[in-house]
């Protein structure tokens, strides 16, 4: 039904997708896995039209058409769902549903919001959600706000009589268990309407719901696997063009922690509307792991030890002592270091070359007077790169212009080379292909290793059980269950996923 | 290719360009000895460009900076007599602490500074219209150049003014790219964010910012109002809107952490040679003003660089 | 630099005249003597470039001034457009950035008109032309302690208006029509313009002599009509009934004051202004203004113009002259009502042609400084 | 002059009430200015007063209204001096060449007014979008062409408009306040009614809410924004023939002032710079309130030395109650 024959795009310096062959057929679920820069990102938005193909064909059901915007793509029944926030938070559901769309529902140059807010309770039905749909967007929940981004995308049944074809861009990445459930089942009931292309990083759930997986690398799809001739490593492999380690989450790295020092003491604390009576202890050498869907409180923690959030009550201890303020200032000071979700906004300084980035939390290092040695702070880039691996031309390279990965390495290096002991680490591998995610893991072993502590938001369950010394398991805010994990005895998915929910 | 690799020197090009198509229609422009005096008279204009840059680097703007020089003059005047070379002291004190007023409104009270620092600049026209007296005051002819007279004249053909200028030139250059505080402006500039999550005290820095815009444009106001050798509560008007324009067409966008001081330096030079074009090309009175407007977008378009900006607001 | 200092510590025993003289030259000597040198020598230029530097186009006053600037050049036989216009948009920094720009571009070849916007701007205006070579008459805008004949022959002349007896003589007429008594409001121009302070000094004079009225408040309109309607909108609420008479500053503020009354249906408030300007000479006509000053920005451009160039070119050497005839007032025309419409004919809707080598004929005697 | 909104909707438990009153903190202000004036000097508090206030406030409110609708899209617009006082010109000249009274076919010069406001607005949106130059930028410069355009028209005089018919704006009163309040209050419901019922104007929003993600709708974010800047001019020539009303003068220096006027009301009114935020109705307050202590500060005989740093000091705290600390995390 709709076929990309041998589309080619190049950018300046970049051959991004090369000689791509893609088809998907009327009802079909098909997943599209690759590492971060395979080319997955640029497949689809060529194939939604945010950018034109240099070479190759598209057609659909026979017939070639060429997309100068998204707009045009819509029109022809091709529709994206982005990864969370991508709707506008200041207007309301409905009209978030019909942005661009608004006139059917114009008479005389008016809009009619009756008519328009029952076309959108039609469409919140489609996705079995129950919300006024005169709903500031920004009042939803981060699921509820995927699955208007759902609905939105189905006004296109009523819009388009021919096929539709709905990309799934990261979906299920800001959802809990019971909500990516309830995803895939109305992705499988639309089927009869619609066909699917489903993005993920979570292998498994690509797994599970795909009918067919494109596999691509360095810009060329490299497999095509059915459902039921799929297999993790097999695919993996491909993706990465090796054998991934079977020891993943490099477990057999893990060592027993310093019990007799404590790093970070949390007694009974709680922050107004975020998380309450919340107690632990961080030693040197550990991964104290939270666990918790969304709004559980598990960001607010880590916030509130790097001194972003101020405790309304109970007291926190870092290295001995409590915060007089709360500001990052003191946290950095005290060597705790944060590796935030929003990389891109919190984490590197678009703007920045790398060498500026590495030291932007410890420039007192790197500086005379407050006057800047810049030859030692090149060094210093210099040596990281290295030691990471970091895929940067030179240490002049912008970092807002790296791969995601590499961002991270980046990041990471600020903090280990500032000499921080306390790492914070929130969804560290979130949006890295697995190479990248690897490296990650190896990195927090060594610093686990070198005496460090480390509380950790996982991106994944397996992830965090992987990890971890201690997990802590919360659920709106309140402490539930804490599991010690050594190394071949660590709690299991079910055991965190009940006390959870 | 190419293109990417010109644009960091696009507003050098414009500048060259715009020079020489006044030269060649008017060959009297390039007498070296009137361009360098050229320069030199728009040199309270350039330290007011300066300090604006610091402003909008990190993404704010100051528009008190005229009222600041405006109260600077009248300051200058009123208490030379008694302060003599001190005076500068007093000037640049109260620059600074206006500036860092504005910065703490913007910062801690969440007041956006394009409002912040206008209502800043009212108040300082309120203490101008005051301590004048609201009257034009004049120097003390003797007591200007046993204090100030330093800051005018010239060395071995070099107008005292561009050394001035140059000096600080150099500093806010060094300040810029070469302490921690110009690579902390930077940051706040493209990346509030992170520069809060790496453990800046963003809002110090943010502060200092607009304290330095407010320090210059005290430095711009004493110079001129020693060069005219009085003040009053409206002398400085003029410079606000030109300096703005300046640093903007130096290409140092609105949006913040691009730039620098040495893109305030060509864009005043562009401003400034635009303004003398109108007289040496005799362009009519009433057209003025339009042709101005029409070349400042030519430049404006010509100098942006465009790649770091992801929305055009 | 250091001879600089030295001269100054030298000089510091010479008579103020004199000194100011020096250091005139003092400041930007070393330039001048550098590499700009040689023009200084010239006694009288030839075929100068005449510049006219003035505020804005957008104010009638201005346009008045500048329409005399150009009947002088064309009673030279040359075309309006030889006239350069030089335009500070209400900017010091501008106004001597232009004017320096002239300077280089003729030479210093140039015979400048210039109100300098402020007054301490004119001190290093008066400085540069000067030190080019060139020669400059100074209009309105000066401080005291600047005077043409500190310069030798390349500081003209200054015309100024006394507007304080004129300003005394409106605001009379303003008080009897009021039949002194009741409350009269002042609306003036921007507080540090000295017109603004000599006008506003002229109704207090006035007042001494009603004792019976009460100068109910001053404020500054800032030369400007949508200012001034708002300032008198408040003043009505303020004073409301106790207003009997208005004063204000110039013809500009009466429009806005004229249509603040107008939107509460008072069309017979007494109103004094100044300037006579066209369409306010129209008003005095139709009694809705009682008096104004007519200046006659006309002749003040033109001969402003013409003082420069003519002593440029050497027709006389200012240094002869007395010094009254480098500083001096300009003249003013009380218009009333009654010769409203004969004075419009005659000033106005005809400009009459004038001798622009009479260069001191109606003028109106030397500068006194209090 | 941009923020981030922080999106943490989890967790919200604060009182409802907050929210509630820095929605309604502008108003408050206002009637807490006007309590504050109306002790001072009681006269403040009468129907000619405020008829005054309105008078003089009509124009500004109409010109802030036009740059409410850029300021929503997260842009700005400072081309209105330019754009008022070329709009005023332009209604001047050819009103009194089709006839000098709107009694003939004069009244032309009024559509042709808001089509000349339209087109420099056109124009300003092009070079901002086509040129691709931020619009602060590209507004001042298009000011300065509209106040030179309107400068060569004008050869710097004024123009009279003596017609009585069109002075009625000013002249006729019904229940106390003159026509041009009403004409005004039209204007302010028609935009109100734009930003509420029509595509354009809740597209302004969804700009200002996030441009990226409009473009990713399919929405037409370039079309939305040069319609958008179209719109601001003509609201720029509704307040030209306003403050043409007001006066009975068209000349260059009619537009002087209203920039910094305008975008000051429309932020103490609560409107965000960062754009999505505020509308008509916030803008109308902060025009309200800027004019309120304009006038309350002459009605009680405050100096005039004094009065510019009050109305800075009043501007910055009007400001900062109207804003949703809790929300923003940063400004610039």
């Amino acid at each position: 039904m709709y076929q990309l024959n041998q589309v080619d795009k190049k950018f300046p310096g970049v051959h991004a997708l090369k000689a791509v062959d893609f088809e998907i057929g009327r009802g079909e679920i098909v997943g599209l896995v690759g590492e971060n820069g395979a080319g997955k990102s640029t497949l689809m938005k060529v194939i939604y039209g945010a950018y034109q193909a240099d070479g190759g064909s598209i057609t659909i059901d026979g017939k070639t058409v060429r997309f100068q915007n998204p707009r045009q793509a819509m029109d022809h029944g091709i529709g994206m769902v982005f990864q969370e926030q991508s709707l506008i938070t200041n207007l309301t559901v409905m009209e978030n549903i019909f942005l661009g769309f608004e006139q059917q529902f114009v008479r005389w140059g008016v809009i009619d919001w009756k008519a328009m807010a029952e076309a959108a309770r039609h469409q919140l039905r489609k996705v079995k959600l129950d919300i006024d749909p005169a709903t500031i967007t920004s009042k939803l929940s981060f699921a509820q706000r995927q699955l208007v981004e759902l609905a939105k995308v189905l006004t296109l049944e009523e819009r388009i009589d021919g096929d539709l074809v709905i990309l799934l861009d990261e979906p299920t990445s800001v959802l809990a268990k019971e909500e990516v459930e309830l995803l895939f089942s109305l992705v499988r009931e639309l089927t009869s309407r619609a066909s699917f292309i489903f993005v993920s990083h979570r292998m498994d759930e690509v797994l599970e719901l795909s009918d067919r997986i494109y596999v691509m690398k360095d810009g060329a799809v490299v497999d095509v696997v059915a459902h039921d001739d799929a297999k993790v490593d097999a695919i993996q492999h491909k993706m990465v063009g090796r054998d991934v380690d079977k020891e993943y989450y490099r477990e057999q790295k893990q060592q027993p922690y310093d019990s007799d020092k404590t790093l970070v003491r949390f007694d009974s604390v709680s922050v107004a509307g975020k998380y309450k009576d919340i107690s632990f202890d961080l030693h040197p050498g550990e991964v104290l792991c939270l666990v918790g869907t969304e709004g559980s409180g598990r960001e607010a923690i880590l916030r509130t030890v790097f001194g972003l959030e101020k405790p309304t009550s109970g007291t926190v201890e870092v290295k001995g002592s409590s915060f007089s303020r709360a500001n990052a200032q003191e946290g950095v000071a005290r060597g705790v270091g944060y590796v935030p979700r929003e990389r891109k906004v919190e984490g590197i300084v678009n703007g920045m070359n790398v060498y500026e980035n590495m030291t932007l939390s410890q420039m007192g290092n790197y500086a005379s007077k407050g006057i800047l040695r810049i030859g030692e702070e090149k060094a210093l880039a210099k040596k990281w790169i290295e030691r990471l691996a970091i895929k940067t031309p030179d240490v002049y390279k912008d970092c807002g212009g790296l791969s995601g990965g590499n961002q991270q390495k980046v990041v990471l290096a600020k903090w280990r080379s500032g000499g921080s002991d306390i790492i914070l680490l929130d969804h560290p591998t979130r949006g890295l292909d697995i190479g990248a995610k690897e490296d990650v893991y190896d990195m927090i072993r060594e610093m686990c290793d070198d005496g460090a502590g480390i509380v950790l938001v996982a991106d994944t369950l397996e992830e965090a059980i992987g990890l971890s010394h201690t997990i802590l398991v919360l659920k709106d805010g309140e402490f539930q269950k804490r599991f010690d994990g050594s190394p071949g005895d660590k709690p299991s998915l079910y055991d965190l996923v009940h006390h959870m929910i | 290719m190419t293109i990417e690799k010109l644009k960091p020197y696009l507003p050098w090009i414009t500048l060259v360009v715009l020079v020489l198509l006044v030269g060649a229609i008017n060959p009297s422009f390039f007498n070296p000895t009137a361009l360098l005096q050229l320069v030199a008279d728009i040199v309270p204009l350039f330290i007011m460009a300066l300090g604006m840059t610091f402003a909008i680097y990190i993404g704010g703007i100051d528009l008190s900076m005229q009222q600041v020089a405006n109260l600077v003059t009248v300051v200058a005047t009123v208490y030379l007599a008694q302060f003599g070379v001190f005076v500068a002291l007093i000037c640049i004190g109260a620059g600074f602490v206006i500036g860092a007023v504005s910065g703490w409104i913007t910062t801690r009270q969440f007041v956006p500074s394009f409002v912040a620092t206008l209502a800043m600049g009212f108040i300082a026209l309120s203490g101008a219209r005051f301590l004048s007296g609201e009257r034009a005051l004049s120097m003390n002819a003797e007591a200007r150049d046993a204090s100030f007279g330093w800051m005018f004249g010239n060395t071995a053909g070099v107008p005292h003014e561009l050394v001035i200028a140059g000096v600080l030139l150099a500093i806010a250059w060094f300040l810029q790219s070469r302490t921690t505080f110009g690579r902390a402006l930077k940051a706040v500039g493209a990346g509030e964010l992170a520069a809060v999550a790496s453990g800046l005290n963003v809002d110090r820095i943010k502060i200092m910012a607009f304290a330095l815009s407010g320090t210059f444009a005290a430095i711009a106001g004493l110079m001129f109002s020693v060069k005219l050798s009085g003040g009053d509560a409206n002398l400085a008007n003029g410079f606000l809107i030109l300096a703005i324009v300046a640093v903007l067409v130096g290409g140092t966008p609105l949006t913040g952490g691009v730039g620098g001081v040495i893109n305030t330096l060509v864009g005043t030079l562009i401003v400034v040679v635009i303004r003398s074009a109108m007289v040496y090309l005799e362009v009519d009175a009433t057209m003025q003003q339009m042709i101005f407007g029409i070349i400042l977008i030519i430049a404006i378009a010509m100098t942006i660089d465009r790649s770091k900006m992801r929305i055009v607001k | 630099m250091s001879t600089f200092i030295k001269d100054f510590i030298e000089k510091e025993k010479m008579n103020r005249r004199n000194f100011l003289f020096a250091s005139a030259y003092g400041l930007g000597g070393a330039a001048a003597l550098g590499a700009l040198g040689p023009s200084m020598a010239r006694a009288a230029l030839t075929d100068p470039t005449i510049a006219w530097s003035y505020r804005n186009r957008t104010n009638p006053y201005w346009n008045e001034i500048v329409s005399g600037g150009e009947a002088f050049v064309e009673s030279l036989g040359m075309s309006k457009d030889a006239l350069t216009h030089l335009i500070n948009e209400g900017s010091s920094e501008k106004s001597l950035a232009d004017v320096k720009a002239i300077l280089a571009k003729t030479d210093g070849n140039v015979a400048l008109a210039i109100d300098t916007n402020d007054a301490p701007n004119a001190r290093p205006v008066v400085e540069s032309v000067a030190e080019a070579g060139g020669y400059v008459s100074t209009l309105w805008n000066k401080t005291d302690d600047l005077h043409p004949w500190d310069f030798g022959d390349n500081y003209v002349s200054h015309m100024s208006w006394s507007d304080e007896g004129p300003a005394e003589q409106t605001a009379r007429i303003l008080l009897e029509a009021m039949g002194g008594k009741g409350g009269v409001v002042h609306l003036g121009g921007i507080a540090s313009n000295n017109p603004a302070i000599e006008r506003l000094n002229g109704l207090k004079n006035a007042l001494k002599d009603y004792p019976d009225v009460e100068l109910l408040a001053a404020e500054p309109a800032d030369w400007d009509t949508q200012k001034a309607n708002q300032v008198m909108s408040a003043f009505l609420t303020r004073y409301g009934d106790e207003i009997t008479g208005v004063h204000c500053a110039n013809d500009t503020i009466a429009y806005g004051v004229l249509e603040a009354l107008r939107a509460e249906g008072i069309e017979d408030m007494p109103i004094v202004s100044y300037d006579g300007n066209p369409q306010a000479v129209q008003l005095v006509a139709e009694r809705k203004i009682l008096a104004t000053v007519f200046t006659n920005p006309h002749w003040g451009g033109g001969i402003t113009a013409a003082l420069a160039y003519h002593a440029a070119i050497g027709t006389f050497k200012p240094s002869e002259e007395p010094n009254e005839h480098r500083e001096f007032y300009g003249p003013t025309i009380m218009v009333q009502p009654e010769d409203a419409l004969e004075f419009k004919a005659n000033y106005l809707d005809s400009v009459p042609t004038y001798d622009w080598t009479d260069f001191w004929g109606p003028s109106n005697g030397p500068i006194i400084y209090k | 002059m941009a923020t981030t909104e922080t999106t943490k909707t989890i967790g919200s438990g604060f009182p409802i009430g907050r929210e509630t009153l820095v929605k309604w903190a502008p108003l408050l202000v206002l009637i807490v200015l006007c309590a504050f004036f109306a002790l001072m000097e009681p006269r403040f508090l009468s129907t000619r007063n405020f008829a005054r206030i309105l008078i003089a406030a009509s124009p500004t409110l109409m010109v802030a209204i036009g740059v409410t609708f850029v300021i929503i899209m997260g842009s700005i617009d400072l081309s209105m001096e330019g754009a008022v006082s070329v709009c005023a010109v332009a209604f001047a000249f050819c009103f009194l060449w089709l006839g000098g009274t709107l009694a003939s076919w004069a009244w032309l010069a009024l559509p042709i007014a808001m089509l000349v406001g339209a087109a420099v607005g056109f124009v300003n949106g092009l070079i901002h979008v086509k040129l691709k130059i931020p619009s602060f930028m590209a507004s001042l410069a298009m000011g300065f062409v509209g106040t030179g355009l309107a400068l060569m028209m004008t050869g710097g005089d004024r123009i009279r408009i003596e017609d009585e018919l069109f002075r009625s704006l000013l002249t006729e009163r019904i229940l106390n306040f003159p026509l041009m309040v009403y004409v005004a209050g039209i204007f302010l419901l028609i935009a109100w009614f734009i930003q509420t019922r029509t595509t354009l104007g809740r597209n302004f929003y969804a700009v200002g809410g996030g441009e990226d993600l409009a473009v990713a709708s399919g929405l037409n974010v370039n079309r939305v924004r040069i319609m958008g800047f179209t719109l601001a001019g003509v609201f720029f020539s509704v307040g030209a023939l306003l403050a043409v009303g007001r006066l009975g003068i068209a000349e260059t220096a009619t537009g002087n002032n209203f920039m910094f006027l305008s975008i000051t009301a429309v932020v103490v009114g609560g409107t965000a710079l960062w754009g999505g935020i505020g509308g008509v109705w916030n803008t109308l307050v902060g025009v309200l309130i800027v004019f309120v202590i304009g006038n309350g500060m002459v009605v009680i005989g405050l100096p005039g030395y004094v009065q510019d740093g009050v109305l800075g000091i009043l501007v910055i705290l009007a400001v900062i109650l109207s804003t949703d600390r809790k929300s923003i995390s940063f400004v610039k």
